[in-house]
């Protein structure tokens, strides 16, 4: 079985400032951190445990700049056996051009599963996966939490709200879209990574896909970024933990929860 | 500007909260743009939701067929296509719940429209429409604009847009929309309802939830303890349970519970909104967490700065201490 | 979730009982050549109430219970052959009290010999008990389910022979305490009450020892150790009944072995002696060197090898390592002291025949009313061709030490099974009812002294 | 995917016959001194149970699970055993259990919090995950100076960097070094972690990767005298750096304020009035063997009385933070966890204060200390905190 | 085979016969000794032969460069007159055949030394002392291919040394050694004395290992710091054989400043450290070996000795337990010259 997945390259926002530009469209990178996206790593892992279990290839893609192929090095050091960078720079909020070139370089490849991340941790979407299933022409399903596949039909649990789920079989090829929590991605080892260093990283230039000139034009514009308006921010109990256990024990006692 | 279209969304027999608050927005803004406001809603028998749903809208189309299932997602997206191309409403709105956000991209994909998904808000201006999202982590919003265009596809955000109460009376038109087609390439084999686990946390008094900030299975103890000292359940998002620490029974969150406790005590959360929509309810929200910049301050009547390890020994020791 | 893992987990506390694959395969292992059974469940109990509640759980049940000390008999005593609950003993380890008066400590069961030794080095410093050579992780009462022998073996017997007391739970459930301590709350001496000593020596098949009262001695200044030497194995006898008459020595042990080579067909007679004065020590000495074995060496016969002061207790053994494959696994037979040569030419023999560097050791217990003679075999874990070699080496001892008129000490199933095909019938019989009497359902240690 | 094979040990691993010396601490008086063996009290947890488990998995005798993996990686490198084992292999025990980690981290398969540190280190230079660019927090309003050839680089490390308990004591450190009139400088955000527990949690790429980063950093400022705040930083630079070619003068800063205070550098005659116990970090003692400056520090200090644990020196008991465990985690939750047991009998001396050098047993001790309830009775001070007291500095 | 050099009519025609008039274990006047003497030459038994207790100073005492002390122990082994009970000497002679494998030959062209059967002292030739000092037998598996064999004197086995020695050199000339430095006092003598005495080739240079410690403390003279002790120090019994180094002794002491203090049983007049003679048949050897050990540690101590100076690792064994009971330090010769240039000794009790 054909598996292809794919990754975006995000930045670690859970611990950093974010700083907008002057150009008000886009934040500071140069003191950040970079990484798979969460989501995009479940998805990986998923794709790595059935071809460990049904064999087959298993090919990582990613539509972004040089520095993104460190994303993909980590795909391939997980398992990918191939991975594609489509060289592109202009960063985007329009999930529909980024579909556009994922369609024209898939219908180039043998797929039997898609896999993407259910969405991202910078802009999140959650467009991308859906989009692309539709421009192919082939059935998908998101937010996958449980996913088993046999002779040429998969079967996947797919979240709803409130703890529910729906179940579908669903025939391939398809694409799914994988929500975190469905496995437990491996660890990439730093040597896993330099392992992987010998194995096959094409880049593609957009002229090397077909890509028509209105697919290329951005419906969706980014027009800036703005700093969100501070809700009501929590009376901040000080002091050392001691101190501050204290106060918020009294508190507590005092609106009547004990 | 001349309709917009709400897309309405139920499943076993409960009309989602999501399609109401999304109907009060588009309410405004119909208003604002002396639109029209139009409810889509899609089943076999939708006769009761359209009712609830001409509270808001100036026409509801209701869409029925025998065929109709319990899933609804191919057959609406072939529905709403036909609907869409033959109205052209200018915008085309839904919430950003499992649902909508299955649907819409390939909806705008069928249709080459524009799609902004999990909107926080929409406005219209000279005849534009502009919609702010959050990205980043809640760090940074953004606000985006669309090219000239028939139809404008929005999903807004779960539990951002309060619901207000209209008594619109619209008209309900019936459509018997005619489904040759079988979907028979995704069969639908049934829903899977959370077994119901020993505890229930959506009716506790006292919530002690649990986030990433607990580092280790081994410290949920630690939350346990102070959950018995204040009589009450412990829950967590949705990293714990993706780490298999707590069952998913335990979840708050958009994909988990939603509560509605006197005291709801983040402990190590951060307060993604996926998380945060599912304790809007709580009366008195209280979050200890080492990161001072975690948006779950924006929301906590108290906050804490400090390691809830460090902390919440002692919070027990203390309150055991008071209770005497 | 399991049953059996949750009544536990109620009696214990999660965190001390499991039945995760990790657990039940370390405990499923003996350190000796015995093959390993899985228990269903591991619990480490940490007070006698515990261990009563879990005993009457396996015997409403029928679940069998296996108790496990430190895990050091090397006969596979402790081995779970029919699953059931392994019953790990060491969290059990409060010294409860030093009677220095009456020179006895009051232990719980988890007590390691180690921990009790450098307990009364620190806090006591005249007592010391009687260690055994097992590493100090072994613990006191364990020694004592198995007929232990220590470094004070030569003047005062078998470690079950130092015992004032004893609390035990029954295989029903019930405790009973024996002793002085079941009048009264002295633990200073087992007689003069009617003797219902039946748990010393059964290897936990008929109850839990979870308390023991043990006699304590005079621990001197100067602990040291001289080592002689002679050729001729026909002299030991004699040797060590000169040396015991002197009535000077502690520790008396005869030891031969291939390895090292140098040391190889000589046997190396150690005997500890304590002072608390030079003056003391050099009596003693001359006692010894001089009076009982000058002879010797002014024949030529034995020699002096030297004298060494700061006796390490617990004294440190890398017997496991000999093969560089971290096992060894010895019998051991309770044998007049005359045997030795025999035990000695025989025992090597055995070894040659199975190419295993021969090991013979034999300690002195009482005045030279007898002898622990051990015939040790080393093998390598990652080898199953040695410890099969080696597992053949051990039942031939096993039979050996009959054949001579001894008896197997602490045997394993094997040597279990050649003793009550020998015992007196009636004795047997006797055995076979005290065992039905206090372990109805059969739960305790099942696989163990089984009578027919 | 490396393959068993490749087990450095196997032809060792074996050779544990599990006598068990290895619980106990060099007097014999406790089998608590291996930190996993007297948090769980089962011989899964002890050093020959964890090497007969690895043996088992490297003859797939048993499979990888999660709790197997915690076993291993509840080790936290004390090194107890190998003080403690009599046979000649006692030197490889920890490396044998290292390589074992290292097994699971080439295959992916650690622990969740495993995998989080390790992440964190590789994309952030810090187990928390915090970002790069508040590394330098701590020193603010210090007026420490950025490191410019000054003679000593004082390397900070992760928990002096990140952790808000450890932090004061970097602060504390780096006044000390000023008042002693010492020429230093930090790194800040530059610095990046050392990586000594990388090493014991078995990526050993990423520890080459760190050390080597490190080094040329290091060398390229000229750095040639390294002041550490971590004994875990100052064991990865003097014993593993020079393997990468980093031969620099590494001191932990008890060994130089040790001096500083024998050359009247520092003037300690304000003194510090209390009952002293001193703990042994694994890293500065049974890794290096380094008994003697701390306790020469306190002994010069007017007004403290120091008095000494059952166990200590090469028989203390770890404060079970070692091997990524003051992230990781796995000895906690429990009141047999080492650190609970440690101020147990650190207060079971009489002792007030409760002394320590190394940031990780800092925190470790500290939050033991509140769950024993014992604040009131026993404060954790770092050696640092007591000279600056000592000093006036503070 | 190898003959011993013993050159009778030199030792008959000897006036003085200090090699039993000396010796301080046996009271001979010196016409019994003369007489004595004799019956040793020609091959008679003698009390000499049962009463010697191998201490080796008669090679010392002997004013005619004979060798009376290898002469009386191959009378003892010809006559069968063992001092030492049969065990033992099985043990002994036992002890020295290798049985771990062959060691690993290194090429060193440079002087080195050898750590003969006391590989596991190896620790204590560190530091400045020894920097760049290539070592040989310091893996205690191995050390026995450098046994230098001497011992078996005290063993009355000269044909175990001549059948193995030569064996030894081998080995040792194998790593292409020009200039060997001895650790300890036997393999000194064996080389420098026993085996030219037997004529067994010796086909490198050997240098004293005080010899080596005197030259290498005048190089780092300056980083001395006087030590300011009151030191005995201890002769082992093989430094008889080589008389004409021990001055390096006191050249040492002076050299670091340490005062040897003025006591009877120094130089010539030593005492054995009684570690052999202890397990002797002779009626009352333990009793002799603890009486001579107690005089001597007395005579330190009465002395005003604060350390005890070793360098045979056998009477370290013996007398450092009594002598540090008696409030004397033990250290070894190499330790207590590493502290006076600052450096911390390895073996420091």
């Amino acid at each position: 079985m054909d598996i292809v997945t794919c990754i975006k390259r995000v930045p670690d926002t859970s611990d950093a400032d974010i700083i907008i530009d002057a150009s008000q469209r886009e934040i500071e990178g140069d003191t950040l951190a970079f990484k798979i996206n969460d989501w995009d790593e479940y998805a990986l892992e998923t794709a790595v445990q059935l071809k460990e279990t049904l064999g087959g290839s298993l090919t990582a893609v990613t539509v972004g700049p040089k520095e993104w192929d460190d994303v993909l090095r980590r795909a391939l050091a997980m398992g990918a056996d191939k991975a594609i960078r489509v060289d592109e720079d202009m960063i985007t909020a329009d999930s529909y051009m980024v579909a556009g070139i994922l369609e024209s370089l898939l219908r180039s490849l043998s797929y039997d599963l898609v896999l993407f991340g259910a969405q991202s941790e910078d802009f999140g979407s959650g467009q991308l996966g859906i989009m692309v299933a539709e421009m192919l022409g082939v059935p998908h399903v998101s937010l996958v939490v449980s996913l088993q596949v046999q002779d040429g039909i998969a079967r996947v649990k797919r979240e709803l709200e409130a703890g529910a789920l729906e179940s579908y079989t669903i025939e391939l090829p398809a694409v799914l879209t994988v929500q975190t929590g469905i496995n437990r991605p491996r660890y990439i080892s730093l040597s896993g990574i330099k392992r992987a260093m010998t194995k096959e990283l094409q880049v593609l230039s957009l002229s090397g896909l077909s890509l028509s000139q209105e697919m290329l034009a951005p419906m969706v514009r980014l027009e800036r970024l703005e700093t969100p308006p501070t809700g009501k921010k929590a009376e901040f109990i000080s002091g050392s933990p001691e101190e501050s256990a204290e106060q918020l024990a009294k508190i507590l006692q005092n609106s009547g929860v004990f | 500007m001349a309709e917009i279209l709400v897309v309405a969304e139920h499943r076993r027999q409960t009309l989602a909260d999501v399609s109401l608050q999304m109907l009060s927005k588009g309410r405004q803004l119909a208003d604002q743009a002396s639109a029209e406001l139009l409810a889509v809603v899609i089943g076999r028998n939708v006769d009761g939701y359209a009712q609830e749903l001409a509270r808001w809208a100036d026409r509801v189309l209701a869409v029925m067929n025998e065929k109709l299932g319990e899933s609804l997602a191919e057959p609406s997206q072939k529905i709403l296509t036909s609907i869409i191309k033959e109205r052209k409403p200018s915008l085309v709105l839904m919430g950003h719940s499992s649902f909508g956000m299955d649907l819409a991209p390939a909806l705008a994909v069928e249709l080459g429209a524009p799609l902004a998904t999990d909107c926080l808000d929409l406005f219209i201006g000279n005849g534009s429409i502009t919609a702010t999202r959050s990205i980043y982590n809640g760090k940074v919003n953004a606000v985006y604009s669309f090219i000239p265009c028939e139809t404008l596809i929005v999903t807004g955000r779960v539990g951002e847009f309060p619901i207000e109460d209209w008594d619109k009376q619209g008209e309900i038109e019936e459509i018997d929309f005619p489904l040759e087609e079988e979907f028979n390439y995704k069969q639908f084999e049934g829903y899977i309802e959370q077994e119901a686990g020993g505890v229930d946390i959506t009716q506790a008094e006292v919530v002690v939830s649990i986030g990433r900030g607990i580092k280790d299975k081994e410290h949920i103890e630690l939350a346990q303890q102070l959950a018995s000292e204040l009589g009450g359940v412990v829950a967590c998002s949705r990293p714990v349970v993706d780490y298999g620490w707590l069952p998913s029974e335990r979840q708050v969150g958009l994909s988990g519970k939603a509560v509605k406790p006197k005291l709801y005590l983040a402990l190590g959360i951060s307060g993604a909104f996926q998380h945060v929509v599912g304790l809007k309810g709580s009366k008195m929200i209280v979050a200890i967490n080492k990161d001072a910049r975690a948006s779950i301050f924006s929301l906590a009547d108290y906050g804490i700065v400090d390691d809830i390890l460090k902390v919440v020994p002692l919070l027990i020791q203390k309150i055991a201490a008071l209770k005497g | 979730m399991d049953p059996l893992y949750q009544s536990l987990a109620k009696i214990v506390g999660e965190g001390h009982v499991s039945t995760q694959t990790e657990e039940l395969y370390i405990y499923s292992f003996d350190l000796g050549t015995t093959e390993p059974h899985r228990p269903d469940c591991v619990v480490a109990p940490r007070t006698m109430e515990e261990v009563q509640e879990i005993v009457r759980l396996a015997n409403r049940d029928e679940i069998p219970i296996v108790p496990l000390g430190g895990g050091l008999s090397l006969a596979g005593l402790a081995v779970p052959f029919r699953g059931g609950i392994l019953l790990d003993l060491k969290r059990m380890d409060t010294i409860i009290e030093v009677n220095e008066k009456a020179r006895y400590a009051l232990v719980e069961c988890g007590v390691s010999q180690g921990q009790l030794t450098s307990y009364l080095e620190r806090h006591h410093p005249t007592l010391m008990h009687s260690e055994p050579g097992a590493p100090p992780q072994a613990t006191v009462a364990g020694n004592l389910a198995i007929h232990g022998q220590g470094d004070l073996a030569q003047p005062y017997g078998f470690n079950s022979d130092m015992v004032n007391g004893l609390e035990v739970v029954l295989p029903t459930g019930q405790v009973c305490q024996f002793g002085s301590c079941s009048i009264s709350a002295g633990w200073f001496t087992q007689h003069p009450l009617p003797d219902l000593g039946l748990f010393l020596g059964w290897a936990g098949t008929t109850g839990i020892i979870t308390k023991v009262s043990i006699r304590l001695y005079p621990r001197k200044k100067i602990l040291g150790a001289g080592m002689f030497v002679v050729e001729d194995e026909e002299l030991v006898p004699e040797i060590i009944y000169e040396i015991t008459h002197t009535e000077m020595a502690q520790d008396v042990v005869s030891f031969s072995q291939a390895i090292p080579p140098f040391s190889s067909g000589l046997h190396h007679i150690t005997i500890n002696l304590s002072a608390d004065s030079e003056e003391e020590l050099e009596f003693k000495q001359k006692m010894i060197w001089d009076d009982a074995l000058g002879e010797y060496i002014r024949r030529g016969d034995g020699g002096l090898l030297g004298f060494a002061r700061h006796l390490q207790r617990p004294q440190v053994s890398k017997t496991s390592d000999w093969r560089k494959g971290g096992g060894f696994e010895y019998v051991g037979a309770i044998m007049p002291v005359e045997r030795y040569p025999e035990c000695y030419r025989r025992g090597r023999e055995i070894s040659e025949r199975h190419d295993i560097p021969y090991t013979v050791l034999g300690r002195v217990i009482g005045m030279s009313h007898a002898m622990m003679f051990s015939w040790t075999y080393a093998f390598n874990r990652a080898d199953p061709e040695t410890i099969r070699q080696a597992r053949e080496a051990l039942h031939e001892s096993d039979d050996l030490a009959l054949e001579l008129g001894g008896a197997i000490w602490k045997p394993g199933l094997y040597g279990q099974k050649l003793v009550m095909e020998r015992m007196d019938p009636n004795t047997l019989d006797l055995m076979k009812k005290v065992k039905q009497l206090l372990d109805p359902n059969g739960i305790m240690n099942p696989g163990n002294w089984e009578v027919a | 995917m490396m393959t068993l094979t490749e087990y450095r040990y196997s032809d060792v691993v074996h050779r544990c016959f599990r006598c068990g010396y290895c619980k106990f601490p060099v007097n014999w008086i406790d089998v608590n001194n291996c930190p996993a063996y007297a948090r769980y009290r089962m011989e899964s947890y002890s050093t020959g149970g964890r090497l007969w488990l690895i043996r088992a998995w490297l003859n797939d005798e048993i499979n990888w699970t999660e709790h197997f993996a915690e076993i291993v990686y509840a080790c936290v490198s004390c090194k107890n055993c190998v003080e403690k084992c009599p046979l000649r292999f006692n030197i490889d025990i920890v490396n044998m259990i290292v390589a074992a980690k290292s097994e699971m981290v080439e295959r992916g398969l650690v622990p969740s919090t495993v995998k989080e540190f390790l992440e964190n280190v590789q994309r952030q230079g810090n187990p928390y995950g915090s970002s790069r660019a508040r590394r330098g927090e701590w020193s603010q309003g210090t007026g420490v100076e950025q490191y410019q050839g000054q003679e000593f680089l004082y390397y900070v490390g992760c928990v002096g960097s990140y952790d808000t308990r450890a932090r004061q004591t970097a602060k504390t450190l780096a006044s000390l070094l000023h008042k002693a009139g010492l020429s230093f400088g930090v790194l800040g955000k530059e610095e990046n972690c050392d990586g000594n527990e990388v090493k014991n949690l078995g990526e050993l790429t990423l520890f080459e990767m760190l050390a080597e980063d490190n080094i040329t950093q290091f060398k390229a400022l000229g750095v040639n005298k390294i002041v550490t705040l971590s004994p875990h930083s100052y064991n990865a630079m003097k014993n593993d750096y020079p393997d990468y070619g980093g031969d620099f003068y590494v001191y932990h800063y008890t060994q130089l304020v040790q001096q500083l205070i024998g050359d009247g550098k520092l003037d300690i005659s304000g003194g510090f009035n209390a009952r002293v116990v001193y703990h042994d970090p694994c890293f500065l003692g049974r890794w290096n063997e380094e008994y003697d400056s701390p306790r020469r520090i306190l002994k010069a200090i007017p007004g403290i009385e120091l008095v000494e644990m059952e166990r200590n020196k090469a028989g203390a008991l770890c404060c079970g933070g070692g091997g990524g465990n003051f992230y990781a985690d796995f000895l906690s939750g429990s009141e047999n966890s080492p650190a609970r047991r440690r101020v147990r009998e650190a207060r079971a001396t009489g002792a007030n204060i409760l002394a320590v050098a190394c940031p990780n047993c800092m925190t470790m001790l500290e939050d033991a200390v509140k769950a024993e309830d014992l604040e009131d009775k026993l404060a954790v001070r770092d050696l640092s905190e007591i000279v600056a007291e000592a000093c006036g500095t503070e | 085979m190898y003959e011993l050099k013993f050159d009778a009519n030199n030792c008959l025609s000897c006036e003085t016969c200090d090699c039993l008039t000396k010796c301080q274990y046996m009271d001979i006047d010196r016409d019994t000794a003369r007489t004595e003497m004799a019956k040793i030459i020609n091959g008679e038994d003698s009390f000499v032969l049962h009463d010697c207790v191998t201490c080796y100073a008669c090679e010392e005492y002997c004013a005619m460069g004979n060798h009376p002390f290898y002469l009386i122990v191959e009378r003892q082994e010809e006559l069968d007159v063992p001092p030492l009970p049969k065990p033992l000497i099985k043990r002994g002679i036992q002890m020295g055949i290798p049985f771990r494998g062959e060691p690993e030959i290194v090429q060193v062209n440079e002087p080195v030394m050898t750590m003969g059967a006391f590989a596991d002292l190896t620790y204590l030739i560190q530091g400045r002392l020894f920097d760049g000092l290539p070592l040989i037998s310091t893996d205690p598996r191995k050390m026995f291919h450098y046994f230098c064999q001497l011992m078996y004197l005290h063993y009355a086995r000269t044909s175990v040394i001549k059948e193995r020695l030569p064996g030894i050199i081998e080995t040792i000339a194998k790593h292409n050694v020009k200039e060997l430095i001895c650790f300890h006092d036997e393999c000194y003598g064996t080389f420098a004395s026993y085996a030219p005495a037997v004529g067994i080739e010796v086909p490198f240079k050997i240098i004293h290992f005080f010899e080596y410690l005197y030259n290498r403390l005048q190089e780092l003279r300056d980083e001395i710091i006087p030590l300011n002790l009151k030191v005995a120090y201890q002769r082992p019994c093989s430094s008889r054989l080589s008389p004409d180094k021990y001055h390096f002794v006191n050249a040492i002491f002076k050299l670091i400043g340490v005062e040897s203090v003025e006591r009877e049983y120094v130089s010539e007049n030593a005492l054995c450290c009684g570690g052999i003679i202890m397990g002797q048949r002779r009626e009352g050897s333990r009793r002799r070996a603890a009486d001579i050990e107690r005089r001597n540690v007395e005579d330190m101590a009465d002395a005003g000795a604060e350390v005890c100076v070793f360098n045979c690792p056998a009477c370290f064994n013996t007398l450092a337990e009594p002598v540090s009971r008696r409030g004397i330090r033990p250290i070894f010769m190499s330790d207590l010259c590493r502290l006076a240039i600052g450096e911390e000794p390895a073996g420091w009790r």
